[in-house]
């Protein structure tokens, strides 16, 4: 199986503090990987490496064969790989079809096929009866929902999602998880950073653990939650029993 | 509907190509003029400060480029403000790039502030120019009657013509960006630039670009202002005012719409004009203090801008009906 | 040579501590609250009105009024937080500026409206008065100023520092909800900051009345120099708009001496769009440590 | 004479009071208006509150002495307007004068590039207009523009040759702000110094409005010069007169026209201003008339007379004298017979020389300036000679 997204040895520093170091890991095409870790172990950090708002200090990403360091992010995007953002940002003062619209327009500028094309990812997210309504107006599902839509309306090979699930409810969560599930029935490439443990053994087959910037286990869902370096990242010293489920 | 509409924009302009035939008062008409000069500065403004709200306070640097290209040519070269006018949008546009290379990088105050720099510094250059551009004494234009030609009108009805035509041309361009992917794109960038750039927006080349297109339209203006005052000199041609008041009828009117900077100049202008001639034969600074108020209000009680009103109410009737 | 250098220095840095003075406020506002005060300036043209009027109308000292003037622009500072600048947070950066702007210009008006257009100096002993360092000569009216403008900087630090309200504030700079968390009203974080930023604005004012005249449009070139230096000193940073204040003095100076008299903006324009081209959030980045 | 005019006037009062249906002279005493554009608001507004002032004043003055009695008695009408120190509004402005009114003239706008606009509105609508504005360019191209004062040029000449009342060898700094009033003045300054042998060892334009004048008064002593020329406004000039005395710099100055011949800048400085030099294009005791109006300025507003206030009042009297002859308030028939104007005595004449004609090109061929010293708190005309009405002061 061909990779997808390549990261090797990656470092970044924010003046004193390491945030990601000598990270590596990769992604094969069609495949669902899940980056997990406690807080401030430089999930978010990687995803902005890998989509280019922070540069590297050392170590290349590449997908699809093509090193991704030193692009510009809207130039990532152009070579396939959407993401969304932890903390949803929609373009408030548009309503949601404009905002679907202009993910859209990256790969046809006629409005009118803009138009038909955000309509599909729109419906495909289950947002089709509020197409019209001001994305600030949205509920906090619907702005992951819409961010979503966004982010698929670039017709993305690889898709990056950071925490879409936080802060949604148990019913909220498998509708979210029956999305994801169809992304990559549908062929996409997923890296997704989840706090939710029961979403991530649902739709992940490949676990990349970080803590403190660095990897500290890889592998599928049931070796890397009784692994105990992982254990003890999440609960520190002491803690006998693995309950990933607390750690959200 | 869609008749209804036909009729009523073609009566609009029937309505305003005609004015000057009717209306001989040459005060009302410099008013008219007035409000169709900065309505287009603003619509120009409103493109990149409205729609990608990158808050431009130095767009009289462009003004000011425009102004005094097209016055070199005309009084060194005898050269018509007719081909002047599109050489200073030249000029604006050229000078636009290292400006937006330099403050695109800034975002917030530090952009609205380097922009002021920005036109200040060109202000100096001005000023020392003594030899080439007549330093700070400025020059008088020459008289030459009624010069079509020439961009000199006899009576003010040829100006008015021109200044129409100008925010026509304004309008119409912000008209065909706003529907196209640019107007996304740039709504996009003013909402939130990091998110636009997730998908796949090239953020710097469309503010480029844009700023681009702005600085051509403000520079036009520099010409037709020029030309019609019949004066210039680097702090009028690059006057902070010019800079806010651009900035303030969009405001007023309400950024990032197309007629927005349109309603906010009919209602700044003609109330500046008559607090001037009811007040201003009085004590000082009355004027400007009821001017000052009027704004603080607008601001205060309609933070989007007054066309909301408009909007609101046309969609109320239009509901009701 | 030597000479003229040092006394374009002593120059420069003298009258940048009053810069520094209102660049303080500017950047205080801005760091807790995240407004651009367009009107800084007119709060310094309010200050030397009342030591104008204290001066004139009751015999007091300048430098005595300093006492009047600053709890005076504290309360104006207050209140502006309260009527204006509070209806205005989190509208974003067009409507802040374009009230402060608005109000800049009622503020200049409303002087004129009052006092006339006259200029108004106060008269004191030490007004041109001067002593001789070896051949530099350095005013005693400026020195005062300045030494008082580094006072009143080093008070504001030891607030910012040690009281909790000031620690809240720098809390509040740097994240709106972690001051939240410390239990502090943010409104009252707000007030505080505008009105000590009026202050220093007032004392500034105060500083002036002795050496230079009061007149309704004298607050706009300090506005526009305090711009400068807060972005120099990176917007929000106390620290930094206090250097860039004094480099900003003495870079006009050093620009007036050597480049030519007109040239001392253009100097410091330059300077403040070089420092942007090579680094864009300011020579200090980030807020006072 | 002076009878004559009571008796005028009195029988004009009379016939309208008895309410006769047809005045004597066949014609209604009509109102002539005259428009004023000065800026009473932004950075000029003390000095344009002061013109204005000053043009009520002469108004009041011609109606008190009857009116225009070509025209029955006809009274002036002053209609102000503030053009805010800003081009723009003084375009505006202009044009709403001449086309909301009937204006007979217009007189404005003290600062030369305002001045110079309103110049090129009235030229093109042809309602002549009057200013005591120096700058040059107002003669040239122009029919409707009259100067009846001196130019720039001829300040900058009258400035040299007083540079020799102090110093056998002057070596001058210039230092002037850079605007249209300091470059128009300042070049007549750099032009003229070999003619009129003296050395200028520094030539500088500076911001105008700067905070500090420290850096460049610091510049002006190791200019080596014995003399300053300051071409300033008043606040510019205000603090280069204490900041040389903070910097121990001690030279006399000559502070030109602007801001050096206000009231305001004697007030400001104190006795610092004592002996220093200026020029002027009108002072209030230059003869008999001028102290007169002087005097009525000062019981209205407390203070002498200033400069270009003071010529205000002279170019009322102008218009007045004007319509006077022309028989008639019509712009174009005003302008004509400014065009003519020729007085040697009476308010009109209250100028420098004490007469005024103009020529082609609207400068008032007799036109000179006078050089002034503050002298006890009071500004005293010292130059030339024959102008001198005190002795020069020796510092």
């Amino acid at each position: 199986m061909a990779e997808a997204l390549v990261v090797r040895g990656v470092s970044k520093r924010f003046g004193g503090l390491r945030a990601v170091a000598d990270f590596s890991f990769s992604v094969n095409e069609g495949e669902t990987v899940a980056l997990i870790g406690p807080n401030g172990a430089g999930k978010t950090t990687s995803f902005n490496l890998i989509t280019g708002y922070y540069r590297p200090d050392a170590g290349s990403i590449t997908a699809f064969g093509r090193e991704l360091v030193g692009l510009p992010p809207y130039e990532i995007c152009t070579l396939g790989l959407a993401r969304t953002f932890q903390v949803a940002r929609p373009f408030g003062q548009m309503t949601v079809l404009a905002n679907v619209m202009t993910g859209a327009f990256l790969r046809d500028r006629r409005p009118h096929i803009a138009r038909e094309r955000a309509r599909e990812a729109i419906r495909f997210v289950g947002l089709a009866d509020k197409e019209n309504a001001l994305a600030a107006d949205l509920t906090t599902i619907d702005e992951r929902r819409l961010e979503m839509a966004r982010a698929l309306a670039t017709e993305p090979k690889l898709l990056l999602l950071d925490e879409v699930m936080a802060g949604l409810n148990p019913s909220e969560i498998d509708q979210a998880v029956g999305l994801v599930g169809q992304l990559a029935q549908r062929g996409l490439t997923i890296v997704i950073v989840e706090h939710v443990m029961r979403a991530i053994m649902a739709v992940a087959r490949h676990i990349v653990v970080l803590d403190h910037g660095q990897k500290i286990a890889e592998g599928t869902p049931r070796t890397v939650v009784g692994n105990p370096e992982v254990i003890r990242a999440y609960l520190g010293t002491g803690y006998a029993h693995p309950h990933p489920h607390a750690t959200d | 509907m869609v008749p209804i509409k036909t009729i009523a924009i073609v009566l609009a302009a029937t309505i305003l190509i005609a004015l000057p035939l009717v209306v001989k008062n040459a005060f009302a008409l410099d008013i008219c003029i007035r409000v169709l000069l900065f309505a287009f500065i603003g619509v120009a403004w409103n493109l990149m400060g409205g729609y990608a709200k990158q808050l431009s306070l130095g767009h009289a640097a462009f003004f000011g480029l425009g102004a005094y290209t097209s016055t070199l040519l005309l009084i060194r070269l005898g050269i018509s403000p007719w081909i002047g006018i599109v050489a200073g949008g030249v000029v604006a546009m050229l000078v636009s790039l290292p400006i937006g290379w330099l403050c695109f990088r800034l975002r917030g105050p530090y952009f609205a502030i380097a922009t002021i720099a920005v036109a200040q510094v060109l202000m100096l250059l001005f000023l020392k120019l003594r030899d080439f551009a007549w330093g700070a004494e400025g020059t008088t234009l020459p008289n030459l009657g009624n010069a079509p030609l020439m961009m000199q009108f006899g009576g003010k009805a040829g100006y008015y013509w021109l200044a129409l035509v100008l925010l026509a041309l304004a309008l119409a361009i912000t008209y065909r960006i706003e529907r196209s992917w640019m107007g996304y794109y740039l709504v996009a960038v003013g909402e939130d630039e990091d998110a636009a750039e997730a998908i796949g927006v090239n953020a710097p080349r469309i503010k480029r670009d844009v700023y681009l297109i702005s600085a051509f339209l403000t520079a036009l203006a520099g010409t037709f202002y020029v030309q019609y005052i019949y004066f210039i000199d680097p702090n009028t041609a690059f006057s902070f005012n010019v800079s806010v008041e651009a900035a303030l009828v969009s405001i007023v009117g309400g950024i990032g719409t197309l007629w927005g900077p349109v309603l906010g100049t009919i209602l700044l202008e003609p109330t500046s004009a008559l607090l001037q001639s009811t007040l201003g034969s009085g004590r000082g600074g009355v004027q400007l203090t009821v001017y000052a108020l009027i704004l603080m209000a607008v601001i205060l009680w309609r933070p989007t801008g007054l066309l909301g009103i408009f909007t609101d109410t046309y969609q109320r009737i239009a509901r009701r009906g | 040579m030597f000479s003229t250098v040092a006394q374009a220095v002593i120059n420069g840095l003298l009258i940048g501590g009053i810069y520094a003075l209102v660049s303080i406020g500017v950047t205080l506002i801005f760091g807790v609250v995240k407004v651009v005060n367009f009107a800084q300036g007119e709060f310094v043209m309010i200050g030397m009105y009342i030591s104008f009027f204290l001066a004139t109308k009751l015999g007091v000292d300048p430098l005595l009024s300093l006492a009047i003037s600053m709890p005076a622009l504290f309360l104006i500072g207050v209140l502006l937080q309260e009527t204006l600048i509070r209806r205005v947070l989190g509208l974003g950066d067009m409507p802040q500026i374009f009230l402060t702007f608005a109000l800049s210009l009622l503020l200049m008006n409303v002087a004129l409206l009052l006092f006339t257009a006259n200029y108004q100096t106060v008269h004191t002993a030490y007004s041109d008065a001067s002593f001789q360092v070896g051949p530099v000569y350095v005013s005693v009216a400026k020195l005062i100023a300045f030494v008082v403008a580094m006072l009143l900087s080093g008070a504001l630090w030891l607030f910012l520092h040690a009281t909790d309200m000031g620690k809240a504030m720098r809390a509040a700079a740097q994240n709106r909800d972690v001051a939240m968390l410390m239990g502090i009203n943010p409104n009252r974080v707000f007030s505080v900051a505008v009105g000590l930023a009026l202050a220093l604005a007032g004392a500034a004012g105060s500083l002036l009345m002795p050496f230079y005249p009061a007149y309704p449009t004298v607050g706009q070139v300090f506005t526009l120099m305090a711009f400068v230096a807060v972005i120099l000193g990176t917007l929000g940073n106390v620290t930094g708009a206090l250097i860039a204040g004094l480099m900003m003095g003495i870079a006009e100076s050093l620009g007036i001496q050597f480049v030519g008299a007109d040239s001392g903006l253009i100097v410091v324009f330059l300077m403040l769009l070089v420092t942007l081209a090579v680094r864009p959030s300011g020579l200090f980045g980030g807020w006072s440590r | 004479m002076k009878r004559r005019h009571f008796l005028a006037t009195t029988t004009a009062g009379a016939v309208a009071t008895a309410g006769f249906g047809t005045p004597l002279l066949g014609r209604a005493a009509e109102t002539i208006n005259i428009g004023g554009l000065y800026p009473t608001t932004g950075s000029l507004a003390l000095i344009g509150q002061g013109c204005v002032n000053a043009a009520k004043l002469a108004v009041q003055m011609v109606n008190d002495a009857g009116g225009i009695k070509s025209l029955g008695g006809a009274k002036l009408n002053l209609i102000t307007s503030d053009v805010q120190s800003d081009p723009t509004v003084t375009r505006t402005e202009t044009d709403r004068l001449i086309s909301s009114n009937k204006l007979a003239a217009i007189h404005g706008c003290y600062a030369s590039a305002l001045t110079l606009i309103a110049s090129e509105v009235a030229e093109r609508a042809k309602v002549p207009l009057i200013t005591g504005s120096s700058s040059d360019q107002l003669n040239k191209g122009r029919t409707f523009t009259f100067t009846p004062f001196a130019r720039a040029s001829q300040f900058a000449q009258a400035q040299l040759r007083m540079s020799h009342l102090v110093s056998e060898k002057p070596k001058v700094a210039v230092i002037f702000e850079n605007t249209a009033f300091g470059t128009a003045t300042s070049n007549g300054l750099k032009e003229q110094a070999p003619g009129e042998n003296v050395e200028i060892v520094m030539f500088e334009p500076y911001s105008a409005g700067f905070t500090d004048a420290s850096p460049l008064i610091n510049k002006v002593k190791s200019s080596g010069a014995n003399m300053l020329f300051s071409v300033s406004y008043l606040n510019d000039l205000i603090l280069i007169v204490r900041t040389m005395k903070q910097l121990g710099a001690n030279m006399p100055i000559n502070g030109g026209s602007g801001g050096f011949v206000q009231p305001e800048f004697y007030k400001n400085v104190g006795k610092e201003a004592e002996g220093l030099l200026g020029v002027a294009h009108w002072n209030h005791d230059i003869d008999a008339d001028a102290q007169r109006v002087s005097a009525a300025f000062q019981k209205q507003y407390g203070e002498f007379i200033f400069e270009y206030a003071g010529g205000l009042v002279a170019q009322t009297f102008m218009l007045a004298d004007a319509m006077e002859r022309a028989k008639s308030s019509d712009p174009q028939k005003v302008r004509d017979a400014l065009a003519t104007l020729d007085v040697s005595r009476g308010y009109a004449a209250m100028a420098p020389g004490g007469k005024v004609k103009f020529g082609p090109d609207g400068k008032n061929v007799y036109g000179h300036p006078v050089g002034v010293q503050w002298q006890h708190g009071d500004l005293a005309s010292v130059f030339p000679s024959q102008e001198a009405r005190k002795p020069l002061m020796k510092a």
